[in-house]
């Protein structure tokens, strides 16, 4: 390991956290479809198999509630796993295995048992994909509580982030933006994370909050940037946490610009957009000068990837969002 | 395609040898098996009671189930873990889980009971099926500890999960199966086959035993008769070994029945006829047992009677136990949801608790 | 059938809904646990397989992604089928074929393709159950797009929309709100029912504007006899479909009251009312005297039911939430 | 435990008949067969070509399973109803699908691209073991129509749902078997054992064989060489003859080799060796049948040639059809999520459709 800060791609950066996390702590292991001598699909896990062995990265069976189902079996008998579910559409396998029994395992043991699983899943669309390739699927496990979920935008974030989140005694639904597994940016290996539920001031700005998370992050300071050229100054929070959401940030900061975009992949109903919303309006109602906007995917299924340029919420669509809120 | 289930004991309490089920009946402590089975029934007896006087809200009787259990927990080392649905109040019994905290989760005041690590007896699991792959990811970790196949009787262990006939039909369950056969994992799948899942006969569920699921993942099934006691323990104890050692899974099917309704708010007279308990009510598990002991005079009066005042006890343990479970606390789901309490949860909770207080 | 309305509890009137539904289309079955001879647990199908015959009302093997998934094959072989499942905490087992099939099948064939499927589910607590029978899982479907959510708050509702919802070409999310199961009404069943996705104002009022759904609406009720008395005419709402949201029932009540309180017993985060918040406050902030504000279920796990009486939103924290409105 | 998978064509083209795979051969059309493999070995090269121009995002090549597609496809009637994997190619040829309209779903044009009641051919499926369960469902229908073990051959029908090795850990196949096993469905369960779920070799899913897995749930499995298109054949057209005479369903399993990597995205490089690959094309199923076909005289040259021009027609067809494929539009994913579009719905597609238009 340097200390040297070096530059990789998020999906680097979570491989070397993941190695961080293995080499520092040997409860901690791996189980996945495809994760081992392949390296997973995107190759977040390339070479731990051979580095950590097959009885700590194990390829899974296919099945999905089989690998979170035995992740908490292995969490009782003291491990830390950390699943992955090969693409966002094929988690939902999974999803009794999350809401009842992992979810809810410390309020059924009254406090006495932590189960340390955490659940990385590649997450989001813009990679030409077919079906079940590129869904968003955070809502769901925000409105389900006893889980975490989070997801980096930055190969720094991604880097300490996982290892937060291997060492987070509460299941962590791990949420890999994987349209931007290879931008690169700098990651200094040699920081402590800090903690996993904080959102993030990642351009400071007077006139606008802009939330976003995930692959939406770069596309949120291209916003901020046109907006500037037209001397409107965006503040950009990247969320980070999506369960719990750190309003302490987003509140403060839009006491102070007066408005608030939210954007993001996921469709709009019930979805992120809609509890930022409401919490704002609900805690702040007199500092908003405008109401909420949610910038969103739109209420139909995802669709064939010749339209998802179009259909995902981008630049645009965003500006459009802020003249919209500058129009009240 | 369905062989007889396999016995050591006939009903009137004669002991036949089995080649499949090796056993020493010498060197068991019959006695304790009898009496593990007559505490267990108690424990079930009263809490039928305590339903009916509104102190629970609904109890899962295993009346008819006593030997299954039974014997299936007499197999277990202390370092086994175990893996019930919500029936198992006799493997809980044997386990020596208070049987008063079997009772919170059908009183309201819990969803759990019980400190699942202290007896290595983990919570109950109404999601049916749910707990065979937490059986599954516990075994995983015993081979990662290195504590199978060692040789070693004080380090090798193993896990002994619990699940229904009707648990056969989820694919969670038969998950499961694949990763333990495929992993060869130290588990041991037990199947009380009572024959019904609520309302459903076994026959919507499958043609063919239960054991024989085993075959189609490529380990080893046994099928045996679930109310003679010896038998259950005979195969659980071989499969309990054999996980141990390395050996890998086993299903066993306890060929029993269900002689109550499935909860107190089920209504079995819908569904099935008494007649059918009728005979299985004459093949009642505890007299079998004491057929045979008594039978070998391996039992006398003196010792039923001691039972008999143990019974009592235990029975007024368990009322007024049960009456003194406590309320949990209002802020209780506030704080066993996370860890460490987000800020807009503690929020919530102080907005709760100011409602609480004001008794609004 | 009568023409003559008649009194009974939800129960029955799903249950004669059902019957008519049978009779009318002979493509109309019923699948589900323990749905035959124990007529359900609810008995909400009591009599039914006496009256079609085990080929049309189904005992299922023990499997919900079975109910579903073999719903959504006899749905491509052109019957109607009407899933129970037998608890609200159960139906996660099937959330695959729900929202990676069900959901998405019209979508998938271009519009070639319905899969007319009920399912049907009991939900909500209140009933001193045990864990995995109270939940609450409306938030869940309402953010898939391509189903339908419906919950009945009456016995007559309960008869229109259970009919409506088999003669439906998209597949509907049915939430029986299980605590009022026995709740008695007068039931018209000469009634032709009405469309599935409209708000009912079931009390007009001037001053608030309060909505909320299923096993709330008495409670919802009761507000409004109080509030009443202390001068304060509260507009209740019965949300009745949950997706797609009649927003237009909702707006135009707000725009009239300028107040709005959400109830509902889900958990808060990312739930309906984040949603109906959410789209108010944008279509209509300048008409909002006060913010919207959501009494609900806390972010936790459904507690033990020792609990459940406080944790559940009720008269009082509804009606303290109606103050802090009017305190705007 | 696990048998040699039955076959009936040796490589180097001898016929063996097999007790258990009745077959007279001189009934069959094996030339159509030969044409229908050849065929679909070239939609199969050519979309992996067209996918490396860029023209498709990505293509599931199939080389290496065209006995077995193209096998048990020769047994279905046309009312008989097909439910694919991804890979089916093969099965889409053979039923009738437009080979370009397989495209789409690659091309990103849709997520489907064929009406599936047009030929009884459902659309691709990407969930693995998702479309067992409508197989089941579409069996149950096919019962309540009255429309098995009628004995009137124009009207029994049943389904013939495909699956990979990898499909048989997903809990909802092992649901299908169930249901399928307890109502006795016409339902035939085709599992390509290409011996690869993506980089995981079998052996992660299990240690016996795919065949042995129907004894579990109490039916039929079977054990073929995926190789040889009659062995195929044989054993599926037997199977679905029982399945529409009322006897139930089988698990089929067809050995075989994916010999391409796992899609035209995967690098195969990383988890196994060529050597095992050129094992596999030594058995090749397209050289296995030629090999029989011209050793017994039932081809010459002629065919060969016929065969091949229509292969190039096919394949300029592929790729003019591919190139043309219209984009589906805008408001495409607005229109299709409900039948009838609700309001808000309504608004946002208004709303995506001005973006759209202003270039925005
Ligand atoms: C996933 C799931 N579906 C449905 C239920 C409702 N339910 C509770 S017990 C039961 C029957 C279980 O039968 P079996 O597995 O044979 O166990 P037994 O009750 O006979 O001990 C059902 C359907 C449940 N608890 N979990
Ligand atoms: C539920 C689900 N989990 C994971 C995947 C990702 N995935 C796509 S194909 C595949 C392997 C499938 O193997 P197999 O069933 O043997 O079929 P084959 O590709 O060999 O034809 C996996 C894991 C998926 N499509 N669906
Ligand atoms: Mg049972
Ligand atoms: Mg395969």
């Amino acid at each position: 390991m340097t200390a040297q800060p070096s530059t990789m791609p998020i999906a680097h950066a979570l491989n070397a956290g993941l190695r961080d996390a293995m080499e520092s702590d040997d409860k901690v292991m791996l189980l996945g479809e495809d994760i081992g001598q392949l390296g997973g699909v995107f190759r977040v896990t390339d070479g731990l198999q051979k580095g950590f062995g097959d009885l700590r990265v194990v390829d899974a069976p296919l099945g999905e509630a089989g690998i979170v189902g035995s992740a908490i079996g292995l969490a009782m008998a003291g491990y830390r796993p950390v699943c992955e579910i090969q693409f966002d559409g094929f988690v939902f396998p999974a999803m009794n295995q999350i809401t009842t029994q992992l979810a809810k395992y410390r309020h059924r043991s009254d406090g006495k048992i932590s189960l340390p699983v955490v659940i990385r899943i590649p997450v989001g669309g813009g990679i030409g994909a077919i079906e079940h390739h590129s869904e968003s699927p955070e809502a769901y496990f925000a409105h389900t509580a006893g889980l975490k979920v989070v997801t980096p935008s930055s190969p720094q974030e991604a880097y300490d982030m996982i290892r937060a989140a291997v060492r987070c005694d509460d299941p962590v639904i791990f949420l890999e933006p994987k349209r931007n597994y290879w931008l690169k940016g700098e990651v200094d290996l040699s920081r402590i994370p800090g903690p996993l539920e904080k959102a993030s001031i990642v351009r400071p700005g007077e006139d606008l909050t802009l939330v976003a998370y995930g692959a939406l992050l770069p596309v949120a300071r291209k916003v901020a940037d046109v907006c500037a050229e037209e001397g409107r100054n965006v503040e950009v929070i990247d969320l980070r946490s999506l369960s719990p959401i750190d309003d302490e940030t987003i509140l403060r900061s839009v006491e102070r610009t007066g408005r608030l975009v939210v954007a993001h992949e996921a469709s709009r109903s019930v979805g992120l957009g809609s509890e930022i919303a409401s919490r704002v309006q609900d805690a702040i109602f007199h500092s908003l000068e405008a109401p909420v906007i949610r910038v969103t995917g739109y209420d139909t299924p995802y669709p064939a990837s010749r339209l998802e340029e179009e259909w995902l919420p981008g630049l645009d669509r965003i500006l459009d969002a802020i003249d919209r809120s500058f129009s009240y | 395609m369905t062989s007889q289930p396999l016995s050591l004991l006939t009903q009137d309490g004669t002991y036949q040898s089995q080649m499949a089920l090796p056993l020493d009946p010498g060197s068991i402590d019959c006695a304790q098996l009898l009496r593990d089975m007559i505490m267990t029934r108690r424990v079930d007896s009263e809490a039928i009671a305590l339903q009916r006087q509104g102190e629970l809200g609904l109890w899962p009787s295993l009346l008819g189930q006593e030997a299954a259990q039974v014997g299936a927990a007499a197999s277990l080392f202390p370092r086994d873990v175990v893996f019930p649905t919500y029936r198992e109040h006799g493997v809980a019994w044997c386990r020596g889980v208070d049987p008063v905290n079997l009772l919170g989760l059908f009183r309201g005041t819990t969803m759990g009971g019980w400190d699942p690590t202290e007896n290595n007896f983990n919570l109950y699991t109404l999601v049916i099926g749910a707990q065979t792959l937490h059986a599954v990811g516990y075994a995983m970790g015993i081979v990662r500890d290195g504590d199978v196949g060692t040789g070693d009787p004080e380090r090798d262990r193993a896990v002994l999960v619990f699940l229904g006939d009707g648990a056969l039909s989820e694919g969670e369950t038969n998950e499961a199966f694949v990763w333990a056969a495929a992993q060869n994992l130290p588990v041991v799948f037990f199947c009380q086959n009572n024959q019904w899942a609520i309302s459903a006969p076994y026959s919507v569920q499958s043609r063919v035993a239960v054991a024989q699921r085993a075959q189609g993942f490529g380990f080893k099934g046994i099928r045996v008769d679930g109310n003679d006691v010896l038998a259950c323990l005979s195969a659980t104890r071989e499969a309990m070994a054999a996980a141990r050692s390395g050996n890998g899974p086993t299903l066993i099917e306890a060929f029993t029945y269900r002689r109550n309704p499935h909860t107190t708010s089920d209504d079995d007279g819908r569904y099935r006829s008494g007649a059918e308990n009728d005979v299985w009510e004459s093949l009642d598990p505890i007299e079998r047992l004491k057929n045979y002991l008594v039978g070998s005079n391996k039992i006398d009066q003196d010792f039923l009677s001691k039972v008999g005042a143990e019974e009592q006890e235990l029975a007024e343990k368990l009322r007024a136990g049960c009456r003194a479970l406590p309320n949990p606390a209002p802020d209780h789901p506030f704080r066993n949801t996370y860890a460490e309490m987000p800020k807009e949860l503690e929020d919530q909770m102080i907005e709760h608790l100011s409602f609480v207080e004001t008794g609004a």
